[in-house]
């Protein structure tokens, strides 16, 4: 949404500054052009377009992006064309396209939307492109030559020539000869498959594919020796990309997990509602975004503490109402808080919506990190496994170097011996689980960069997440960490061939056997204690 | 590989070759037998290159510091961990480490934990039903009834341990000294021709002790018996033969007299307490 | 409940000459809403009981049907399907209901309908399905495939040019008989095998990276591919955050989903998603008077500036004005009298015309297919010329193709076979035997 | 007290059983009295809907007293044990389904209906036998059975035991569900087998044979009790309990601990597959979410709520959860799930003996002073 808004309201900024001679509105040849376009009928767009741009009028880009991004609308009334600038709702705020006014707000029945389907915009996209080739940052040209392959024809092959005579950035110049290239050889023209040969881009995959299947032998030939080489180049890229989603699946494994470590693997509670905890944080991350609107990084960054806390304080509202009350009594904490899932789950439904909650990506997790044209890593996982390994090495701190984990890791070896040492076991009970829960919470933070926010969430994971635990060992947390990730490599090795169901299933019956082989987990406790 | 090992191995007899639950062979030799036994958790050495040989009839007593090996050397013994190397033998017939515990049980080992451990919600006397000599099968243990001559049997052994009072009264009630008759009541149920007794006398009272003295004595000679214990002057009381553990390994061996003069011994223990 | 009974009887003996309506109106129409208000259908299913609640406060604002006032009875089946089933039968044998709108899921629907047949209940199931079915009780104000699946196929063939296609659902029945339906289509236009992928996830699904990774190389093949998604619920939104972050955009692959609408969209960032499409017979955006005025009360009625209106909404509007219609026409609440009346009813929907009920149980519909919006709404870009009649038995489907539904007297029978001359003996047959 | 020499018959002569037999003849009596002879518009008229919800909530009572048997007796948690139950439901509707014959909407007299539209040429061969009542009914014991059998040799086998047991059990009913839910597995997938007509040649429409399931199920309940009971009276009831309190002792005293707990393990499964089938022809569905791990641990609730380890605290919780779960429900739908939540957690925290152990306190008093007297 911000980056429309942002664009929306640069462009209007752009409007204002340009459309100096307000006065003289009716004169003003955007009105009619605008018109024509409101007015067209489906087949005429294209020439509306043209007109808009052959006009050479420096708002055209204003306009057509407005358009593009379906924010023309036509009031029903007068038959003016204006640009909205907020569209959600029952009123929307408008302003005029010619001088930038704000019209202020204006109900949804007297407006008209100016109808764009995906073939326009495409076409659009490719016109903006083009504008955009004459900039001055070489990185805005490099993407916007991307933009322009596959999107190539007969009328771009000219002045793509001509930009390509001008450019001085290799990177540049090779994306608008792939482009070129792109268009010949759909054309028949067997010297471009050499340009595409080391092409790892889609597109220039599927103009080779379609040339071999074109008519010319020579050329069918050659498309097929370069394809080949770029399948090779492919199968490796394929491969490190499975390992980095295995990695990221493993990751979101982790964090779920790793909360569910210390309150069930140290402190022995069965937590059914550590699926809950997440379901916290991811909530209050929902919340930080709605009291800082439009700021949906800065909402997210503080949301780690606050998520924090929210699950922390849940977790010691919980410890300190139901579980005090149930020590030795592991597989009764498994009921009461199997009875606090339901409540929360129930309570969230009451009090905010059954509905999911939209929690916004910031532009900065969007998108991927493009390594080649054939690997890219998703930029929002990249974030979420980062953060795990971050949350796990925070969490090896304070159990190794704080002296709260000395004092939970005595209290958890041997209570009374603990106790008669001086330190406060109930304290250190409260502070353990404050600590699980609310790294449940930060789970509950990342989760919602990746699924839905809804009630439901948390029990999605929970079963997971013991998987996790059970299989790393219960009580370790390097096991925890291992286990996470090499259950989500295993899954996601297993998903091409297996489907995602089966993978699941495989996964599943694995742990099982895994268990039956090492009752204790892949990193069991060992000793005497452990016998107890 | 142990498998491997095993058949390669000639003086070993193929399990499914010896008698199933074969009397105990003692014609040549003693009635438990372990030889180089060694083991380890997580590297550290519980056991190290451990000798033991214990005779029919005899009434041996295990002494030596914390952490000396004496309850693994147990656990050894009844088939709850298993040696890395070495052997361990029951009578001349039973090679102990190719078996289960439940298997070793039926042969005639009996075991009492250093904790006392009974069955808390269950009778004094269901505690002694259980651990009676029979057929431990799942069949006959769902059809089992309760025949007159069990129900005598297990009042005898009521009588004995002194808890005919409480027959009928749950096990977990039982006071710490109670329990320790009750476990050591269970053990004579089973009739085994071994008993490893760990720690039996630990928060009994001086008169218990002097009983518990008296019926382990008693029992040795039909049974042999293995105790382990920390309080010295019972041992002293009911010793004729003494080992003595130190880190894992036989560090003496001989009447009482002879060990708590060895100067080893002494080492060990003043060592432990200075 | 018993006393009532007996005042009734003993009023209806005394007076003779009172008109059937009068003594009538004691007694509310009572209308059974059988919506899941817990457990992981609560999230699509609470607006539906909120719909039905805020059609039946306005009838009654209107001085209900026949002189008598609506009154809502809701129950939760707690999206678990047995209980579905026990459910109906408390609403239909404990408190006597006369009518029931409600379901979601084809399960929970095929639960219930053993038990609204043989207890002669009617059911207004108001979500697009698989079809497949026809039963004496129930009114489908849903899509059937012939209303959403294959015109947004056409949509995608003749418009966008699309050759190759991914068909990507949620393992359970409807996006199964969809893709079925469509492959068969599909290859009867001449679509080679291997333009089609088939993908079934299951629910819930979350994590989409190699799917999301397959489709975009199935798409590097020289042909323009669409992905037809009928992935349910939940699932859908690490879906598309998946499309996004990997890149894909509408003008490259894109997706037309017949799960997705403004109620799932709510939940998502849609600014990524601007231009991936959807199928269906109504949408908030849609440009008329009644469905603005639809929203207003909406809005009103659930004190939320931002709530939503979906496709589902709009079929339980249309089911609600039919059953009132047929009611109106027949003059009671009688079961058979009600379900004799309301086949060829016809009421405005909210895109501006009208929905007519077929003898098939079915209604007519227009059907749009709409393009996503960075505000969460659809954008109409493309809509049939004239209604679309709903098909129970889909003609792409080999069992079925035979078979036609007719509830009117004489044919009345949800399986006809026009090859044979025969009725099938289908689960209202049977209950139409019994009853005589 | 003289002692019954059979094991099967001892459990007559407790005090608890006769009490619960006699309860629960009373009851099938009862309300098939009121259900045939009272006529319709009387108030104690139980209408044919209260019958087949008593029928369900007599499903769950078996269901539930299954799982008291390895859990109060045994102490194995088994987070697992709707996927017996869901396994048995199956084998029964997979029965029905066969009944149908040629009345489904495609009128194909072999294959149920969701094969015919997704295109299956011929049944699977796991579908065959099916049409025979005898043998469904035998694989309602055996498919549950089996199951159990495997999976308990291999875990008892390996020692697993504790939360590392409730956790695998989880994880098989997981897998299960998944697997079930897959259209390729050919149990219908989501939808499930439903749509069902006879059961023995009646027709399940009619409220005779709802009344006969009724019956049938309070007898089933009946039986599985007086098993149970009969296992937990006998020898091995109390060994039984000594692997719960101490697994390593029994061991020494020359008792297989494994094959006890694989042994009573399978028979509560396969108790769990009878409730299930007698479920499934009651509700009118299966479908694989009674395999959810959600419903497992519910069962569990029951069980807890009721009373651990006292079977008949087992009956009462099934029943009383279920019910409270039927009104609420019906009555404050938004809310019901504060309630049911609030109730496991106040159940567990101040009632940890449940039920059954409100019951007991009372009853014990006067026995501990004849104790002592």
């Amino acid at each position: 949404m911000s980056i429309i808004r942002s664009l929306t309201l640069l462009l209007i900024a752009l409007v204002s500054l340009w459309s100096l001679p307000a006065s003289a509105q009716d004169d003003d040849p955007g009105k009619a052009l605008l018109a024509n376009l409101a007015e067209a009928p489906a087949s005429n767009v294209e020439e509306a377009i043209n007109a808009i741009v052959s006009s050479g009028d420096p708002r055209a880009r204003g306009w057509l992006e407005a358009y593009g991004n379906n924010r023309l609308s036509r009031i029903k009334d007068t038959g003016q064309v204006v640009v909205v600038l907020n569209n959600r709702g029952r009123d929307w705020e408008i302003a005029n396209p010619l001088t930038g006014e704000n019209m202020g707000d204006m109900s949804r029945r007297e407006l008209d939307r100016v109808a764009i389907n995906n073939a326009i915009r495409g076409q659009l996209e490719g016109i903006l492109a083009m504008l955009d080739l004459n900039a001055a940052d070489p990185h805005v040209r490099e993407a916007s030559a991307q933009d322009m392959m596959g999107k190539v024809d007969a009328s771009l092959v000219e002045p793509l020539e001509a930009r390509l005579e001008l450019e001085e950035n290799a990177n540049v110049r090779n994306r608008i000869e792939e482009a070129l290239a792109i268009y010949r050889v759909g054309e028949g023209d067997i010297e471009a498959v050499d340009v595409l040969a080391g092409s790892l881009h889609p597109r220039a995959r599927a103009a080779l594919n379609q040339a071999v299947r074109s008519d010319d032998p020579v050329l069918a030939k050659k498309a097929g020796q370069a394809l080949g080489t770029i399948e090779q180049k492919l199968k490796l890229n394929r491969a490190a990309e499975t390992l980095y989603f295995g990695l990221s699946l493993g990751s979101v494994l982790v964090l779920a997990a790793i909360g569910l470590a210390i309150t069930f693997g140290v402190m022995g509670v069965i937590n059914m509602a550590h699926g809950e905890l997440i379901m916290l944080g991811a909530y209050t991350t929902w919340g930080m975004q709605q009291l800082l609107p439009g700021q949906p990084g800065l909402a997210l960054i503080l949301s780690i503490p606050a998520g924090f806390l929210v699950a922390a304080t849940a977790g010691i509202i919980i410890e300190r109402s139901v579980i005090q009350y149930l020590k030795g009594r592991p597989l009764e904490t498994l009921l009461a808080t199997f009875g606090i899932s339901l409540i929360l789950q129930q309570l969230v439904r009451t009090v905010i919506s059954p509905q999911n909650r939209t929690v916004v990506t910031p532009d900065w997790m969007s998108g991927s990190l493009v390594i080649n044209d054939a690997l890219s890593l998703t930029l929002n996982r990249m974030y979420v496994l980062g953060f795990a390994l971050v949350v796990f090495a925070a969490l090896m701190l304070i159990m190794r170097k704080t002296r709260l984990g000395l004092e939970v890791r005595a209290v958890t070896q041997n209570r009374n011996m603990a106790r008669s040492m001086g330190i406060r076991a109930t304290r250190v009970d409260i502070m353990t689980f404050a600590l699980g829960s609310g790294v449940a919470g930060l789970a509950g933070v990342a989760l919602s960069q990746l699924t839905n926010v809804g009630p439901n969430l948390g029990q999605n994971y929970i079963i997971d997440s013991f998987m996790v635990v059970v299989f790393g060992g219960v009580g370790n947390l390097w096991g925890t960490l291992i286990a996470g990730l090499s259950l989500g490599t295993i899954n996601q090795l297993l998903e091409p061939w297996a489907g995602a169901v089966l993978a699941k299933i495989i996964v599943l019956v694995f742990i099982i056997l895994f268990i039956q082989k090492r009752p204790k987990g892949l990193f069991p406790q060992k000793g005497r204690a452990a016998e107890g | 590989m142990s498998m491997l090992e095993q058949l390669t191995h000639r003086d070993r007899v193929f399990d499914f070759l010896a008698p199933v639950a074969s009397p105990v062979d003692v014609r040549h030799g003693p009635i438990l037998y372990m030889e180089g036994v060694n083991v380890s958790f997580d590297g550290f050495k519980a056991i190290n290159n451990l000798n033991l040989t214990v005779d029919d009839g005899e009434l041996r007593c295990i002494i030596g510091p914390n952490g000396a090996g004496k309850t693994t050397m147990m656990d050894i013994i009844t088939g709850k961990t298993r040696p890395d190397t070495g052997s361990v033998w029951f009578g001349s017939r039973h090679n102990l480490l190719t078996k289960s515990e439940p298997d070793i049980a039926s042969l005639g080992i009996g075991r009492k934990f250093q904790k006392p451990t009974v069955f808390e919600a269950l009778t004094v006397f269901e505690n002694l039903e259980l651990a009676m000599a029979a057929d431990k099968r799942i069949l006959p243990t769902l059809t089992a009834i309760m025949k007159p001559e069990y129900r005598d049997r297990i009042n005898e052994v009521l009588e004995t341990i002194g808890l005919q009072q409480l027959r009928d009264r749950l096990a977990g009630i039982l006071s710490h000294g109670q329990k320790q008759w009750l476990e050591i009541g269970m053990l004579l149920m089973q009739k085994p021709r071994l008993l490893l007794v760990d720690e039996p006398v630990a928060g009994m009272t001086e008169q218990e002790m002097e009983r518990t003295a008296e019926l382990l004595t008693s029992l040795a000679g039909k049974q042999s018996v293995v105790v382990v214990e920390h309080d010295m002057g019972f041992v002293r009381s009911i010793a004729r033969h003494v080992t003595v553990l130190h880190q894992g390994s036989v560090l003496a061996e001989g009447t009482m007299d002879q060990v708590s003069n060895d100067p080893e011994v002494i080492k060990v223990y003043l060592g432990e307490e200075a | 409940m018993t006393i009532k009974k007996h005042v009734k009887l003993g009023l209806s003996a005394l007076a003779l000459s009172v008109s059937l309506n009068a003594m009538a109106a004691e007694d509310p129409i009572k209308v059974g809403i059988l919506h899941s208000l817990s457990g992981t259908m609560a999230i699509s299913e609470t607006v539906l009981k909120d719909t039905v609640e805020m059609l039946i406060e306005k009838q009654n604002a209107e001085g209900g049907v026949l002189g008598r006032q609506l009154e809502a009875v809701v129950v939760d089946p707690a999206s678990n399907w047995p209980l579905f089933a026990e459910k109906a039968r408390e609403l239909l044998a404990k408190e006597e209901v006369d009518v029931i709108f409600g379901n979601w899921t084809s399960v929970s629907r095929k639960s219930v309908l053993p038990v609204v047949e043989e207890l002669n209940g009617l059911l207004f199931y108001p979500v697009q399905y698989e079809g497949e079915e026809s039963s004496e009780n129930v009114f489908y104000t849903g899509a059937a495939p012939n209303q959403q699946a294959i015109p947004a196929v056409n949509y995608l063939m003749n418009e966008i040019g699309v050759e190759r296609w991914v068909l990507a659902g949620t393992d359970y029945v409807y996006p199964r008989t969809t893709n079925k339906i469509l492959e068969t289509y599909l290859m009867d236009m001449g679509v080679a095998k291997e333009d089609i992928m088939i993908n079934y996830t299951p629910f819930g699904h979350s994590d989409w990276q190699n799917i999301v990774s397959d489709i975009k190389s199935f798409g590097s093949a020289g042909k323009k591919t669409a992905v037809v998604s009928t992935i349910n619920g939940d699932a859908n939104v690490p879906f598309y955050r998946e499309l996004g972050n990997q890149g894909i955009s509408a003008s490259d692959i894109p997706v037309v989903a017949f799960s997705v609408g403004e109620q799932e969209l709510s939940g998502i960032d849609t600014g990524p998603l601007v231009g991936h499409l959807a199928a269906w017979n109504y949408f908030m955006s849609v440009d008329s008077d009644a469905n603005y005025d639809f929203i207003d009360q909406w809005v009103a009625h659930t004190g939320d500036e931002e709530a939503v209106t979906n496709d589902p909404m709009e079929a339980h509007y249309i089911g609600f004005n039919m059953y009132v219609e047929a009611v109106k026409k027949a003059g009671t609440t009688d079961v058979d009298a009600v379900k004799d009346a309301i086949i060829g009813v016809s009421v405005p929907n909210l895109t501006g015309g009208y929905a007519a009920m077929m003898p098939n149980h079915h209604i007519t519909k227009p059907v749009l297919i709409g393009e996503i919006q960075d505000n969460g709404q659809f954008s109409v870009v493309w809509e049939t010329p004239s209604t679309v009649a709903g098909d129970a038995w889909s003609d792409y489907l080999p069992g079925s193709r035979d078979l036609i539904a007719d509830w009117r007297k004489p044919l009345f029978c949800g399986t006809f076979n026009t090859v044979t001359g025969k009725c099938g003996a289908s689960a209202g047959q049977m209950a139409a035997e019994e009853a005589e | 007290m003289a002692v019954s020499q059979n094991w099967l018959l001892r459990p007559f002569q407790e005090r608890s059983t006769q009490i619960f037999l006699g309860v629960l003849f009373a009851a099938l009596v009862v309300v098939t009295f009121l259900h045939l002879f009272m006529p319709q518009d009387s108030a104690l008229h139980v209408s044919a809907y209260t019958v087949t919800l008593l029928g369900k909530y007599l499903c769950y009572a078996l269901l539930a007293v299954a799982v008291d048997l390895v859990w109060g007796y045994l102490g194995i948690l088994s987070l697992g044990h709707g996927a017996f139950f869901a396994l048995g439901g199956y084998a029964m509707g997979m029965y029905l389904m066969r009944q149908i014959g040629d009345r489904g909407t495609y009128g194909d007299p072999i294959l149920p209906d969701f094969m015919v539209f997704l295109n299956w040429g011929e049944l699977p061969w796991y579908w065959l036998g099916f049409d025979m009542a005898w043998f469904a009914f035998i694989m309602v014991l055996l498919a549950p059975g089996i199951l159990a059998l495997v999976f308990g040799f291999l875990a008892f086998r390996s020692r697993v035991t504790g939360v590392y047991l409730s956790i695998i059990t989880q994880a098989l009913t997981f897998a299960l569900m998944l697997a079930f839910f897959r259209n390729e597995m050919g149990f219908g997938g989501n939808n499930g087998l439903t749509d069902f007509r006879d059961i023995l040649g009646f027709n399940l429409r009619t409220d005779a044979t709802r009344l006969g399931l009724f019956i049938a199920t309070g007898i089933a309940l009946a039986i599985g009790y007086v098993i149970c009971r009969a296992i937990v009276a006998s020898k091995l009831g109390r060994v039984s309990i000594a692997c719960r309190d101490a697994e390593a002792r029994t061991r020494f005293l020359g008792y297989r601990v494994e094959r006890v707990q694989l042994f009573v393990f399978v028979v509560s499964a396969m108790l769990a597959g009878v409730a299930g089938a007698l479920y499934v022809p009651q509700v009118g569905i299966i479908n694989p979410s009674e395999f959810s791990p959600l419903f497992s641990i519910e069962i569990v609730v029951w069980v807890a709520l009721g009373g651990r380890a006292t079977l008949y605290g087992a009956v009462i919780g099934a029943i009383l959860v279920n019910y409270a779960k039927t009104v609420f429900t019906g009555v404050m739908p938004d809310a019901w799930l504060f309630m049911l939540g609030g109730l496991f957690v106040l159940v567990t925290v101040f009632l940890p003996k449940g039920i059954a152990g409100l019951l007991k306190k009372r009853q014990k008093q006067p026995q501990t002073q004849e104790a002592t007297a």
